[in-house]
């Protein structure tokens, strides 16, 4: 029964992948994305990812769709002229060959990978215990491979600069995004006041879970996003202009309470991001609870985009 | 008990899928959004079949994220249509 | 067959797709979705691969799932930085063509040095 | 657990299950966008409300019941406005339709 399902998952994964990719009209296909991001949801389940699913779920279902939504239709004009630019036959013969040579490439790799698998498990299974938390996924995340985590939360900062750098001159410090008109009667305002209240205590819920189940910073943070970007897109907030000293400060005060606790461990525990004895999860909790906004705030600016509307300096 | 909630998972997922086909045929942006509407709700039930068939407790907070924003895409539809219209009508090409 | 095996190679033949769509396809907000797929099907791919190192009482290697995690949030970073840039090029020149020569109908933008 | 309530979750999820047949069908057979959303707010009232009701029986505590309501709830919500807010739209563009 559970190969079946699992069978079906992956063909239907397979189509919807096909469809994005081959489909005509490009708001088809961002449909098709939408929809295949909730498969891969339960494709997460089935691999035994709940953490994995649960951010694909958040990410996935949720800001990649209307970020790419919110592309589709304004690109709308653009697509008959790409459609004159599709290669030649040749050029397509020589992709599908290339992308079909990566796939059986792969596939052989994927069919002799050694058994037993090698795994890290028990080496996590061993050391958690220093670490005071008990889901696994967030020790690795937080003190076993605190540094990439720590390098993610840059990452994340380059890439809100990176959208903003591409403000034209007259918006730079302005408002990101395009003024959303409010219907304060409309039941876009409604749902605008009656989900965020629940979307924070479940964001909250999820966060807090995330030290002994499924579920953590990235995951709360992006529900939390979601829910003030549903305010905004109802009209009844306005992005803030990114020149705010509360907003920057907002976005980088997550990365540097993780880079000071990083260098007091370095002093008091002998390594960048090392511990002391006993302080593991008080320190973790410290490090998430900083990151929480500062994520939750650079992915609902991803997703408002550039500045684009003169701001009062 | 588990057996049967597994297969009733698939069975919603099987309809779901079918549904799809909407996104394929159309005709409109709204008929399309609202099959990716209904693969969610669908979804979410297969999900939470899942999760009893599997006793595992940690799916349901998937779906609980899942249902949280499953009027997201649709609201960036309308917004998104709406704001492209506005555009148009507005400044001719859209700057 | 094993989840994780069949779920190995369904993402192989994923990323083969996004591969395929990435060269093949010309309008660039077709290429950003292909370069999801690839994406989804490389994390996908990982994830087969942390499934089979399942042991000592965790349902999967929880090293590789929590890159997955960290993957995830940076590929949708990565995603609305080009899709910026997409939006940005097609209000400056009113088209979003990748072709090297230069379209006829650009108009220099006025907030540019 | 006892036999009725096994008996309860088999019918409840059975006519869910009946219903996201119902919902899919419409989506594929109803001639236009409007009657296609009625179609599809069936799935997610009833279809997904007696899922829910089938599974309740199953769960180990009161805290995951109260998740399995809030979920539905917000499924509810989420349909009514997203169905209103698509027909709105449908309306907007194409007022003969």
């Amino acid at each position: 029964m559970m190969e079946a399902l699992n069978a079906g998952l992956a063909l239907l994964l397979l189509a919807l992948a096909a469809w994005t990719i081959v489909g005509r009209d490009a708001f088809a296909a961002v449909a098709g994305f939408v929809a295949y991001g909730l498969l891969l949801t339960l494709a997460w389940v089935q691999l035994s990812g709940v953490d994995v699913a649960l951010t694909e779920a958040a990410i996935g279902g949720g800001l990649t769709g209307a970020l790419l939504i919110g592309a589709v239709a304004r690109l709308r004009d653009t697509e008959a002229a790409a459609r004159a630019e599709r290669p030649k036959a040749l050029t397509r013969t020589l992709a599908a060959l290339v992308a079909g040579a990566v796939t059986v490439a792969l596939a052989i790799s994927i069919l002799a990978l050694p058994d037993p698998a090698p795994t890290l498990a028990p080496d996590v299974a061993a050391n958690i215990g220093a670490t005071g938390v008990g889901n696994p996924i967030t020790a690795v995340l937080l003190a076993f491979r605190a540094m990439d985590t720590l390098l993610e939360a840059i990452v994340l900062v380059f890439a809100l600069i990176g959208v903003w750098s591409l403000a034209p001159d007259r918006a730079w410090g302005g408002r990101p995004g395009p003024l959303h008109l409010a219907d304060p009667n409309g039941i876009l305002a409604y749902i605008a006041r009656v989900l965020p209240p629940i979307g924070i205590i479940v964001g909250m819920y999820i966060f807090w879970a995330g030290a002994d189940h499924p579920g953590g910073k990235f995951q709360g943070a992006t529900i939390l996003a979601a829910m003030w970007l549903l305010v905004m897109m109802a009209g009844l907030t306005d992005a803030p202009p990114i020149s705010r000293a509360w907003l920057r400060i907002g976005l980088v005060a997550g990365p540097l309470v993780f880079i000071a606790i990083g260098l007091a461990g370095a002093v008091a525990a002998g390594a960048f991001l090392a511990y002391p004895d006993g302080y593991a999860k008080p320190l973790i909790i410290v490090i998430e609870l900083a990151l929480m906004p500062t994520l939750a705030l650079i992915l609902a600016l991803l997703l408002v985009g550039a500045p684009q509307r003169a701001g009062e300096r | 008990m588990a057996d049967f909630l597994l297969a009733a998972s698939g069975f919603v997922l099987l309809m779901v899928a079918v549904g799809l086909a909407r996104i394929l045929r159309g005709p409109g942006d709204a008929d399309r959004m609202m099959a990716a509407q209904l693969l969610g709700t669908g979804g979410i039930a297969a999900l939470l079949l899942l999760g009893a068939a599997t006793g595992e407790d940690a799916v349901v907070d998937v779906a609980l994220t899942l249902a949280l924003l499953a009027a997201f895409a649709s609201i960036a539809f309308v917004k998104a249509a709406a704001t492209a219209s506005r555009d148009d009508t507005a400044a001719g090409n859209g700057k | 067959m094993s989840a994780a095996t069949l779920f190995g190679l369904c993402a192989t033949a994923l990323i083969g797709l996004g591969l395929y769509g990435l060269i093949a396809n010309p309008h660039p907000l077709r290429k950003i979705l292909a370069f999801n797929v690839v994406g989804s099907g490389v994390f996908l791919l990982l994830g087969a691969i942390a499934r089979r190192g399942a042991g000592a009482g965790f349902g999967g290697d929880p090293v590789p799932q929590a890159l997955l995690i960290t993957g995830i949030v940076v590929a949708f970073s990565a995603t609305a930085l080009a899709v910026a840039l997409l939006l940005r090029l097609h209000d400056a020149s009113g088209s979003v063509t990748l072709a090297s020569e230069v379209p006829p109908t650009v108009e220099p933008d006025a907030g540019s040095p | 657990m006892s036999v009725a309530l096994d008996l309860l979750s088999i019918v409840a999820v059975v006519a869910g299950a009946f219903f996201f047949l119902a919902g899919t069908v419409g989506l594929l057979r109803f001639p236009d966008t409007f009657t296609r959303l009625h179609a599809l707010t069936k799935a997610d009232n009833l279809g997904l409300g007696l899922v829910v009701l089938g599974l309740l029986p199953h769960v180990g505590s009161a805290l995951a019941g109260l998740k399995l309501i809030v979920i539905w709830l917000l499924v509810l919500l989420s349909g009514a406005v997203a169905s209103q807010l698509i027909a709105r739209a449908t309306r907007q563009r194409d007022p003969d339709a």
